[in-house]
């Protein structure tokens, strides 16, 4: 029980945010507390002035906003943002055919929605989840294959982009964390031929980077199936970077079972409750919640993991930028495309560990 | 927790060897031919970006010299050259690919070697391009021959055969350098651009597709004369196949063979009346050519019909008019000093 | 655990086959046995599948591929290596080419790391504040895009004919950083040699030290002593040889520089780019390490009146230490692994080569065991190494 | 070892341990140890910590499983056998040291998840069971709350509402004050007397003698895994057999 009470228990606070302090003092506590404090502040804020300056001297003042001529941007000393205005639908949708880009927007739309509505407590009910969760995955399908409802036919090699990137994303984290769940059951088993098995699965996974996992889903994998037997390598890359994943998500569930008392499964054997009854009711609950801060880092982990796939020649939004800045037109502001596809990223990962951060609020008042 | 990371290690270490140590042998073959009838369309194994070859315009269709050696496959097969798939592959992933059996034929710039014939089990249908190591450099930097690129950076792709040869070259004139060895074909292409490397080698036939669309002024580039090696590129099958790599085959010859005769793209409707029996067996008027292979008696109609004979194919690609313009040389039929030496089709 | 040693239990023999059937330590062993055969029946599958793939198609199989002469050259090797060597000893280059990376980028990625995670607990707001932006963007930016996006800016980088001059000590082109080096002599391995000799001689005296104050209660400082020894011994080496001084410049010459000693631009991309990675991570686990000392501890330790130096030295690191350690081994490890990603912008890397040899034998099974092969010892011999320290540092508890 | 202990009733007992021997590895904690309870009875078992008296009652519902001797609940005979585990762990309630509630379950939830799992209720006809003994412990109103919202003595009462819901015959107490705060225990306590006073069979293992002395039909001292003395309580408190009994009483009554 120590352990979700300390979970519940929010750590004091270093200093009170709401407490009204006078201005004067919080800058003699923060900024200018000693000799060498205020000076440390002094040359600091002139550095940061400077790069601020900087920032908005390149990046405002005299960037180029819109052009579709890349002389313009040449004559400019500042940023050429126009390249991503220009370059926008190569680098958000890779190779997937210009004309049906509409089907990538509508898709990315609906998968959105999805996602947001099941992320809210408040719609965590079955009855609509799953409805939402059977046309979302038929719609993406059918928008990102085709062939259905008169539109063409996309094969997954040609899928790439911001899409693509969200798919592998997807794919890995509702692959992986099933896994990752048995994994560290497995490794917490009272069997210890399944601890052996998991340990030895989780170990020489970490053991190796994601790159050589790419390989063997890329190049070895097809000649471990029967003659005339083929999987999709687009799946057979997911489900790679699922695995990887999920070697250390089960680190970090293996964790959160550890952390749960024993008396917690004594009493639900004193129920009668089934190992199954026990793990899926009792056990499982508490874990998920104890390492979910570190579930959280390893999933905005597979997010930024999806980038490996340039490795192997798959179009997602990185490889497809580093494509488009092949341009020998516009092959000079590849400062201002990598920037683009860094901002996507953090946008990314900054809304899930802001929603992660809302999740612990959550638990800490007893809301989920 | 050591211990077990150890068990681990030995179990995954043991299973590596054990599949690497296996005893070899022939079993039965697969059959590639009618795998692909079922499926309804041939899986052909092409280079990511490569101009001239193939390459996916901005609207996604592929073209290219290679990528049109796939729909000739396919029209032979189906009598419809569009039943083909596209699989791009990098260096690295085009021989597991054909291996696994990801694709069926790989049309994809492969030097025919005879470690690769071998060690790799591939079979290699004629060649359909004959080529050579080149160098693309910056004009301005004063290089004429090979001599002058002694210390350079090179830039190339790792495990081609052009790898091998720039070290042969080399070595053999005492010259030295330093390679760049990237898999990436974009960031190859940008390393040589940007001028991270003096030159960039690939077979000289791809390296005016580099100079047309990856640089920014192509007059300030220039490739080295001269041929430095031989690269006989060819399309590659399974072994384990016969009657499939006989269908590749066959299909490569009659290109040639349609050219020689002179059937082409434009003609091949009036050819059909011809009198010479050769045209009239080629087209499948009198024969039973397409039975033997297991297709349709007028695949090369189909072929020459939807794609073209050889030369319609080259000039679509290299012809004096398209971006890369390379003149024929070796890749002129036999007839006309060239090295294009169709079997008979009897 | 749900119950204890089921192997144990029973305190008598079953009786009749309902009595086997249902009882708990039988079916603890069948679970066990199904899941074995389980696992050694795929495997086998699979197995048997690669096997019947391989020779099929007569595709050569089998580890000798190590002793055939690669015929490549490699851009950067630290041993001597030519293209008649074999593609083992290519291997092995490549393999040395990413322990070197690693290296650099180990220190590179500790310096910021430590520096940014104590800036991270500054009194000063702005620091700390600047130290927390700087975790928050190298950290959710994927690492390979920074590699890409360093190659990219070291490749726009001036070619070497109008290289950027660095105050006449090196020239930063785009074919990386060149810079002036001594002329190698025979005086630098006696040097080398002085320096271990000092560093030995250093703790020696510092342990003497330690002894005497434990006997005679007496103090004695040994840090300038120390410095002293281990700067001074190669000093001293280097002017008994007649203190050689012959620099090598760097200078123009054809297409590149002559002279002084060149990184690639490979190189330094690579290392910046998961060194500058990793150090956001290092960051948050020295933050982590300072915070987990509580404040007790240092007022405890001034309370007995223990100088500042002697506080950080005996109650603070050790504490702060035992937190940070084993975080940062496991950091170090995913930068060594990181470092595969050389494969993308062509560090000649234990990957990047084995990619190569990969597609010269055909023989992907055998080149991509042999890579995760190599990691696997790595991860292995890091952690045995991490198992050691944290005995050595175990707070012994009850 | 004596078999003192065994009541000269003439009824079948409901848990009957015969000569039950447990080890930790090398370490004997149980020593043939023998102990008879009938239905309805209510034993205390009490010794010094380390005595083995945990153990003697995790034994019974199989927390813990016996190396030798033989333990029979209702006549069925407690072994590796899965089904008979099952029954008897069915027919037993437990209330832990440390209440082990659920704590991300709400009171009624902890309450209703045995019924509902292993005894396959409806959800009203166990929320239904669930309130009428949350009203016999005196909380219902606490019935949404989470048990860390509780207080120590609460949350016991929630824990032995908890065993009752699965409508057990026997009630095994583990130490079921010792984890609270004084003022808490008296609630706890009266709980216990309820429930004894209504009929319940209950084998107690307490540092309460207040306890022992007015609810208990019988109390066994243990020490070093052993039986030492088995009696009603006015003998046990009053005249001690044993020397090992007399020094822990004494100790134990000191404060």
């Amino acid at each position: 029980m120590t352990t979700i009470s300390s979970q519940i228990a929010t750590p004091a606070p270093t200093y009170d945010p709401h407490a009204r302090i006078s201005g004067t003092v919080w800058l003699k506590a923060n900024l200018f507390g000693s000799i060498w404090q205020s000076l440390l502040t002094v040359i600091v804020a002139a550095g940061l002035i400077r790069f601020f300056w900087f920032v908005l001297d390149w990046g405002v003042i005299n960037a180029v906003f819109y052009t579709t001529d890349p002389d313009v941007c040449r004559a400019a000393t500042g940023a050429c943002w126009a390249v991503i205005v220009e370059k926008h639908r190569p680098m958000l949708f890779g190779l997937y055919p210009y004309d049906e880009h509409w089907r990538l927007v509508l898709m990315m739309v609906i998968y959105l929605v999805t996602v947001v509505i099941s992320l809210w407590p408040r719609f965590w009910n079955l009855r609509l989840l799953v409805p939402l969760w059977i046309f979302a995955t038929l719609s993406i399908g059918a928008l990102m294959f085709g062939g259905v409802l008169g539109l063409r036919y996309v094969a997954t090699s040609e899928w790439g982009g911001l899409p693509l990137t969200m798919l592998l994303f997807t794919g890995t984290v509702l692959i992986g964390m099933p896994v990752a769940v048995l994994l560290a059951l497995g490794r917490r088993a009272p069997l210890p031929v399944a601890r052996g098995v998991s340990v030895v699965f989780i170990e020489s996974l970490r053991g190796v980077p994601l790159i050589t996992i790419l390989f063997v889903a890329v190049n070895v994998f097809p000649l471990f199936l029967p003659a005339g037997m083929e999987v999709n390598k687009l799946l057979r890359i997911t489900v790679g970077i699922a695995i990887f994943f999920a070697c250390y998500q089960a680190e970090v569930i293996r964790g959160g079972l550890q952390a749960i008392p024993r008396g917690q499964y004594e009493a639900a054997q004193s129920l009668s409750l089934s190992y199954w009854q026990t793990t899926r009711t009792i056990i499982l609950p508490q874990a998920l919640r104890i390492s979910l801060p570190a579930i959280t880092n390893h999933i905005i982990a597979a997010m930024k993991n999806t980038s490996f796939v340039i490795i192997i020649g798959l179009f997602d939004i990185l490889t497809a930028t580093t494509a488009v800045m092949q341009d020998p037109l516009w092959r000079k502001f590849y400062v201002e495309a990598y920037l683009f596809v860094a901002a996507v990223y953090l946008f990314f990962g900054y809304a899930l560990s802001l929603y992660a951060r809302q999740v612990e609020k959550w638990i800490a008042s007893g809301r989920i | 927790m050591i211990k077990t990371k150890v068990v681990g290690l030995s179990i995954m270490a043991s299973l590596m060897l054990g599949v690497a140590g296996a005893p070899m042998a022939r079993a039965g073959s697969g059959d590639t031919l009618a795998a692909v009838k079922a499926r309804g369309e041939v899986l052909c194994g092409v280079h990511p970006a490569r101009h001239g070859f193939a390459a996916p315009d901005s609207l996604g269709k592929w073209s290219g010299f290679e990528v049109d050696f796939c729909h000739a496959i396919a029209a032979a097969v189906f009598g419809d050259a569009s039943k083909v798939r596209f699989v791009a592959l990098s260096s690295q992933q085009r021989f597991p690919a054909i291996q696994s059996g990801e694709v069926d034929v790989l049309a994809r710039n492969v030097t025919a070697t005879l470690s690769r014939d071998t060690a790799l089990g591939l079979n290699f249908a004629p060649p359909v391009f004959y080529t050579g190591t080149g160098f693309l450099v910056r004009k301005d930097d004063g290089i004429a021959k090979i001599e002058d690129l002694d210390g350079a950076a090179i830039c190339m792709a790792p495990g081609s055969t052009t790898e091998r040869n720039v070290a042969q070259i080399f070595a053999a004139r005492g010259l030295t350098y330093t390679p760049v060895v990237i898999e990436n074909n974009k960031q190859l292409v940008d390393a040589y651009v940007t001028g991270r490397c003096d030159a960039l080698t690939k077979d000289k036939a791809a390296l005016p597709g580099v100079r047309a669309f990856d640089t920014e002024d192509p007059s300030a580039h220039i490739m080295l004369p001269g041929i430095y090696s031989k690269e006989p590129l060819a399309m590659a099958v399974r072994q384990g196949d016969d009657n499939w790599y006989d269908l590749v085959k066959w299909v490569t010859y009659a290109t040639f063979n349609a050219e020689e005769l002179g059937v082409s793209q434009d003609n091949v409707d009036e050819m059909k009346n011809s009198e010479d029996p050769d045209v009239q067996a080629l087209l499948g008027v009198i024969g039973d050519n397409g039975a033997k292979l297991g297709v349709d008696n007028g695949w090369v109609y189909a072929i020459v019909k939807q794609v073209g004979n050889y030369k319609d194919i080259y000039m679509r690609h290299f012809g004096p008019y398209s971006p890369v313009a390379l003149d024929r040389d070796q890749n002129a039929l036999w007839t006309e000093g060239g090295l294009l030496y169709g079997f008979p089709m009897q | 655990m749900t119950d204890a040693s089921p192997g144990r239990s029973g305190a008598r023999p079953a009786r009749n086959l309902k009595d086997i059937l249902y009882s708990e330590s039988f079916r603890t062993v069948i679970y066990q046995v199904a899941l074995a055969a389980a696992v050694a029946l795929l495997g086998f599958y699979l197995y048997q599948n690669v096997i019947a793939n391989l020779s099929r198609q007569n595709i050569a199989t089998g580890f000798g591929f190590l002793d055939q002469v690669a015929q490549f050259e490699i851009g950067e090797t630290l041993i001597a290596y030519s293209s008649r060597d074999t593609y083992g000893r290519a291997l092995l280059v490549g393999l040395i080419n990413t322990l070197t990376v690693s290296a650099a980028g180990i220190v590179v990625a500790t310096v910021i790391g430590f520096s940014v995670g104590i800036a991270r607990v500054s009194t000063n707001w702005l620091l700390q504040r600047i130290a927390t932006a700087y975790v928050e963007i190298v950290r959710n930016i994927p690492v390979i895009l920074q590699v890409i996006f360093w190659a990219a800016v070291i490749r726009n980088l001036p070619a070497p004919r109008q290289a950027i001059e660095l105050w006449g000590l090196g020239f930063l082109s785009n074919r990386g950083l060149t810079f002036v080096m001594p002329v190698a002599h025979a005086a630098h391995v006696w040097m080398l040699a002085a320096l271990v000799t000092g560093i030995v001689l250093a703790a020696a005296a510092s342990h003497l030290a330690k002894r005497h104050r434990e006997a005679t209660g007496r103090y004695v400082d040994m840090l300038w002593p120390s410095i002293a020894l281990i700067a001074g011994l190669p000093l001293l080496v280097w002017l008994v040889f007649g203190a050689p001084h012959a620099i090598s410049y760097p200078q123009r010459q054809g297409f590149n520089f002559a002279g002084g000693a060149t990184i690639s631009p490979e190189f330094v991309a690579l290392m910046a780019g998961i060194s500058l990675y990793s150090s956001g991570f290092i960051a948050e686990i020295v933050r982590a390490g300072i915070q987990a000392t509580p404040r007790g501890q240092v007022e405890a330790a001034r309370s007995i009146a223990l100088r500042p130096r002697f506080i950080l030295r005996y109650v603070v690191l050790p504490q702060a230490l035992r937190v940070i350690v084993p975080p940062l081994t496991s950091q170090y490890v995913s930068l060594i692994k990181n470092s595969s990603i050389a494969v993308v912008i062509g560090y000649p890397d234990l990957v990047n080569i084995g990619n190569t040899v990969m597609n010269q034998t055909g023989q992907a099974v055998e080149a991509i065991a042999v890579m995760m092969m190599v990691y696997l010892i790595i991860s292995v011999v890091t952690s045995l190494l991490m198992n050691a320290y944290n005995r050595l540092v175990a707070i012994k508890e009850r | 070892m004596p078999q003192s202990s065994l009541p000269d009733q003439t009824s079948t007992p409901v848990i009957s341990m015969r000569n039950v021997s447990k080890w930790f590895s090398a370490f004997q904690v149980l020593h043939d140890v023998s102990l008879d309870v009938r239905k309805g009875e209510r034993v205390v078992v009490c010794g010094p910590s380390g005595s083995g008296k945990s153990t003697l009652i995790r034994c019974i519902n199989r927390l813990e499983a016996h190396q030798s001797g033989q333990i029979f609940v209702k006549g069925l005979e407690m072994t590796d056998n899965v089904k008979n585990i099952d029954t008897i762990r069915r027919n037993i309630g437990m209330v832990f040291q440390n209440f082990n509630l659920f704590p991300h379950l709400t009171v009624l939830e902890n309450l209703t998840l045995g019924p509902m799992l292993t005894r396959h209720m409806k959800k009203v006809a166990a929320e239904d069971l669930a309130m009428h003994f949350l009203k016999k412990v005196r909380i219902p109103e606490q019935a949404n709350k989470y048990p860390l919202q509780l207080s120590g003595g609460q949350q016991q009462r929630v824990a032995i509402a908890r065993s009752l819901c699965m409508e057990p015959e026997i009630m095994l107490f583990d130490e079921p004050t010792s984890a609270l705060d004084p003022e808490m225990i008296k609630e706890v306590l009266d709980t216990m007397i309820e429930l004894a006073e209504s009929g319940m069979t209950m084998i107690v293992v307490t540092h309460e003698m207040g306890f022992a002395r007015t609810v208990a039909d019988n109390v066994v001292f243990m020490a070093d895994g052993r039986k030492v003395e088995s009696a009603p309580p006015e003998d046990f408190f009053g005249n001690p057999r044993e020397e090992r009994t007399r020094v822990f009483l004494d100790q134990i009554l000191k404060h």
